[in-house]
């Protein structure tokens, strides 16, 4: 994929960072106000999206070392199931929210009723929702990225069927 | 407060930790990927049978996720469910005891049958791990939701690894035939759950059931649920990606897939026995799967005879055995409403059928796994171009053998002793039924006979000169496979007293299901 | 009660068949299992192939499709009607699938 | 009964993507009437959790005296959203991966694996 | 003939839908809450969270989350698995 023009470009480099911090308000305000790992994920996935189509993938993958990724995703996903995991550690059930309401971290407790919210509140939820942030930011970027690659074999016309009679004439 | 308590979820939680650890553990050495995924596996097996001992002991176990308690399913001072449990009764033990027996002879026989060049191998063995998970939470759950959820994680993976080899374009294509069915099954799946929902505000299957009036809504979610379950459980005239799939994913995955597609089957029965059996005209239902077995077992076989390629053949056949499976339980659902029937052959009916599940699981499985120990030296599918093989592979011979007197129900193997219980509790219901069914496992024979006869007799024709018997791993595999299709075939009592008798016995129960976690006296 | 099971209307033990297929396995072997040695040389197969020259053994043996050539000749009626159904098309599949959920929606209200 | 534009926007969109995957040749169309069809649950679940005159069931600032909708249906539909977001790019790359191998999206020349 | 069959099974198939939903509660007026109004008034105070789907989500039906996450990561697996380079592992 060629880049695209200069204005594109540094429209790109400019919007990018926006697109990758308010990915991260998203996610880390999912207890509070409406969003969470999944969404501030695919927010934060949408700037990769972004500087693939701006740049071209081979600038694109200068910029994000692709082969760290498969790692960034299951370090996301261990986080997840581990503190899933917590519950039953501690001796209660798995998926037991072990940390709200205890005071510490994450562990204020909130007032019943509307209220402007505290940030220090909801347990595991914050933390879970940071795994999953992690893991839907490397899975949809891993996945933009051997898109890339797949279709521009199809585009240069490198097509699996032409190896194949290639190899059988060799 | 033991750790066993915990047993439920840990069968679904090991393989699950595994196959997300699995990009990490590969960076160290490829025997670790390995050896954690199979243990992990192993750890599901032990699991189950702590599980199954569990019920035994003191009736349907129920987890709840999250609650302070996991026996609790109320929220207290409430009458409703909030949180996803599960909810293992002895059908869902017996069916998670056969799927994960399978997806552990699977990886072992992966090991060496999916070689290290072909590259993937820790994406192969993660989707193997997780199309596992996905069976055996389908299997075990007691959420409706959570059952879609694990429905689409089943699915997923296995349409990755029918593609695997992904150079061969037949592979690719059942790939995507099998994805677009079955992503629209799951998506009425799941809108047949919305109608549950709507109507009773609880995803809790044993609360759906309990409050359950049949109204037309209800009836609508019924067929879409039931017609969807059946076509991911291959019945017939919506099985052409059973043959598709099963005949171009590699063996190993087939073996597994098999099981995963019981695991429909399992949802299938559940829908109709505990969801909707209290309220619903179950003559209807019952006569739907007598229907739908007939039409899968005659078909299936037919469209077996003339086939070629060795894989597809055998996928035929899987479709016509799970036609035994919806005949014998369908009988047993339609004489539900009638106790005198029911316990005269009703009950007898569905516990061969049943029986015939794991007998499924096992000897089709082995079945494939020897297909593919034939692929691993051949590389070849096509029937004619083998020949003279029982010369030079006498494991693989041995097991082929095991595999297709069990499966055309020659005493005495196991496939004899639950298709006797299908003729004999069947006749009493209707005789022309279990004519049938003895017909269509006489074509079964005949077609066996006939790979026998082209791909291990005759003489050994150039390209089987070099041929060895396949490497250890294959070898062990296709035993552990082997020798369970003849231990249940030697001591089917056994099974039926322990496994199969008590899964057939839940399934009627329905208050049982209900009252484990809704409480009895409400 | 390890190996036996009773089926409703009767009973299969598989340890007895095991034993009493041995018994007359043996009975059989030591009365009619005289063996018979017939010696394999080219000269007897002559006059069946009235001169012409015995193919290999491999060109011998029966392909696949060609086992079972009666039974699908008998119904190839039938086996034409299913050729027609199995299309290989993915958008018969899914009207295979939609065509079996409307039926049943039919006979459901109905019944 | 209660007939409503709502219903009737569901159940039409379910229809037109079992439309599009029964009729159209073209895997690209074909992948279109799935994500049609996913639209169309994910409406259902929604649809079903409204309750009139309700606000979202977010605490944080929340107007006064409002009922809520019921969250439920919402959870669901984040969950089925990804879900369809997985299959929609596993589709996809299938397509490339069989546009690759035999040069056409038609599925009528896409049938290797018949009878 | 065989477009015939066709149209008329997606018509059949939206009118029996349609009659489905039709005997479905009235838009906006949710015959049963009793779940719903549980979590909404309990949410706070068991989890601690302003969010009530996110309560939900991550908390009272968090394993469905994770069957969720899982879900992605296989998709992620398959198109990575299907895009590999040979040999490549």
């Amino acid at each position: 994929m060629k880049p695209m023009s200069k204005i594109v470009r540094t429209v790109a480099a400019s919007i990018g960072w926006f697109v990758f911090v308010f990915g991260i308000y998203v996610i880390v305000h999912g207890h509070l106000t409406p969003g969470g790992g999944f969404q501030g994920g695919a927010v934060m996935a949408t700037g990769v999206a972004l500087l693939i189509v701006a740049y071209g993938g081979w600038s694109a993958e200068k910029c994000v070392r692709k082969e760290r990724l498969p790692v960034f995703e299951s370090a996301g996903l261990l986080t997840f199931i581990l503190l899933a995991f917590g519950g039953a550690f501690l001796g209660v059930t798995f998926f037991f929210n072990f940390l709200a309401n205890k005071g510490g971290l994450f562990g204020d407790t909130l007032p019943v009723g509307i209220n402007p919210g505290i940030f220090n509140s909801a347990g595991v939820i914050p933390l879970m929702n940071m795994g999953v942030g992690m893991e839907v930011l490397a899975g949809i970027s891993l996945i933009l990225f051997a898109m890339f690659y797949g279709t521009k074999k199809v585009r240069e016309g490198t097509c699996l069927a032409d190896n194949e009679k290639k190899e059988e004439d060799a | 407060m033991s750790w066993t308590e915990h047993a439920p979820i840990l069968i679904i939680a090991a393989p699950l930790l595994v196959s997300f650890a699995i990009p990490l553990l590969e960076r160290i050495d490829y025997r670790v990927r390995n050896a954690a995924a199979v243990a992990s596996l192993v750890f599901s097996i032990w699991m189950v049978l702590i599980v199954l001992h569990k019920i035994w002991v003191s009736g349907p176990v129920v987890y709840v996720f999250g609650a302070k308690s996991a026996f609790l399913p109320l929220p207290s001072g409430f009458k409703f469910p909030v949180r996803i449990m599960f909810e293992i009764d002895h059908m869902s033990a017996f069916m998670a005891l056969s799927g994960s027996i399978a997806a552990t002879v699977g990886v072992i026989y992966s090991w060496a049958f999916i070689r290290e060049k072909e590259g993937g191998l820790g994406k192969y063995y993660s989707l193997f791990l997780l199309m596992s998970v996905g069976m055996l939470g389908m299997e075990l759950t007691g959420d409706a939701f959570n059952f879609f959820v694990f429905l689409e994680i089943a699915s997923i993976a296995s349409f990755g690894l029918i593609a695997y080899r992904r150079e061969d374009p037949a592979s690719v294509e059942a790939s995507f035939k099998y994805m677009i069915v079955s992503t629209i099954g799951a998506i009425f799946v799941l809108v047949a759950i919305g109608f549950l929902y709507g109507r009773y505000d609880a995803l809790n299957m044993a609360y759906i059931a309990k409050h359950m009036k049949l109204g037309i809504v209800e009836r609508v979610a019924f067929v879409l649920l039931v017609v969807s379950l059946a076509m991911k459980a291959g019945a017939v005239p919506m099985h052409m990606w059973v043959s598709d799939a099963y005949g171009r994913a590699p063996a190993a995955v087939t073996a597994t897939l098999v099981s995963v597609s019981q695991a429909s089957l399992y949802g299938l029965f559940r829908v109709m026995f505990s969801m909707f059996g209290v309220t619903m005209n179950n003559h209807f239902g019952g006569w739907m799967l007598i229907i739908f077995g007939l039409l899968s077992m005659f078909i299936g076989v037919t469209m077996a005879m003339v086939q070629k390629d060795i894989k597809r053949l055998m996928a035929y056949h899987a479709i016509s055995q799970t036609g035994y499976m919806l005949l014998g339980v369908g009988v047993g659902l339609a004489v539900l409403d009638n106790p005198v029937a029911l316990k005269s052959y009703g009950l007898a009916a569905m516990t061969g059928g049943i029986f015939h599940i794991m007998n499924h699981a096992m000897y089709k499985g082995l079945l494939f796994l020897t297909a593919g120990a034939i692929f691993y030296r051949l590389r070849t599918f096509n029937l004619n171009e083998m020949g003279g093989l029982a010369r030079k592979m006498k494991y693989t011979t041995i097991y082929f053998i095991i595999g297709a007197a069990a499966i055309a129900g020659l005493p005495p193997f196991n496939g004899f002793a639950s298709k006797l219980i299908i003729y004999e509790s069947v006749y009493k219901f209707n005789p022309l039924l279990s004519v049938v069914a003895m017909v269509v496992s006489v074509l079964t024979l005949a077609s066996f006979v006939k790979v026998f006869h082209s791909a291990f007799l005759g003489p050994e024709i150039s390209k089987v000169k070099n041929v060895r018997e396949v490497p250890r791993s294959m070898v062990i595999g296709m035993g552990v496979m082997a020798v369970i299709c003849v231990l249940f075939g030697l001591f089917p009592g056994m099974v039926v007293k322990y496994l199969a008798g008590p899964a057939a016995a839940s399934l009627v129960n329905h208050t049982a299901y209900i009252s484990s976690v809704i409480g009895g006296g409400m | 009660m390890w190996t036996y099971i009773t089926t409703g209307s009767g009973f299969w033990n598989p340890i007895w068949w095991l034993v009493s297929f041995i018994i007359v396995a043996v009975f059989v072997y030591n009365f009619f299992g005289k063996e018979v040695k017939a010696k394999y040389s080219p000269d007897k197969m002559k006059p069946f192939l009235s001169g012409w020259d015995e193919a290999s053994k491999e060109a011998m043996q029966v392909k696949a499709s060609n086992i079972y050539w009666g039974f699908t000749k008998a119904m190839s009626g039938y086996y034409r009607f299913l050729g027609v159904c199995h299309t290989g098309i993915i958008n018969d599949y899914v009207v295979w699938f939609m065509a079996v959920m409307v039926l049943t929606f039919v006979a459901f209200i109905i019944a | 009964m209660f007939y409503d534009l709502h219903y009737i926007t569901i159940v039409f969109l379910i229809a037109l993507g079992i439309y599009a995957v029964m009729f159209q040749h073209n895997l690209i169309k074909i992948a279109i009437g799935i994500d049609i069809l996913e639209s169309g649950a994910n409406l259902l679940l929604i649809v079903l959790g409204y309750r009139n005159g309700g606000v979202a069931p977010i605490f944080t600032m929340a107007p006064q005296g409002k009922t809520m909708v019921l969250p439920t249906p919402q959870a669901l539909t984040l969950t089925a959203i990804v879900i369809g977001l997985a299959t929609t790019a596993l589709m996809l790359s299938l397509i490339v991966m069989l546009y690759r191998h035999y040069g056409t999206l038609d599925t009528r020349e896409i049938r290797r694996l018949k009878g | 003939m065989k477009i015939g069959v066709k149209i008329a099974i997606v018509l059949l198939l939206f009118s029996f839908l349609l009659m489905g939903l039709g005997f479905m509660h009235q838009y906006g007026v949710p015959l049963k809450s009793s779940m719903d109004d549980y979590f909404i008034k309990h949410a706070q105070e068991e989890t601690a969270t302003n969010n009530v789907v996110t309560s939900i989500v991550f908390d009272y039906r968090g394993f469905d989350t994770l069957g969720e996450a899982s879900v992605l990561f296989t998709a992620v697996l398959g198109v990575v698995m299907i895009f590999r380079e040979a040999g490549k592992k």
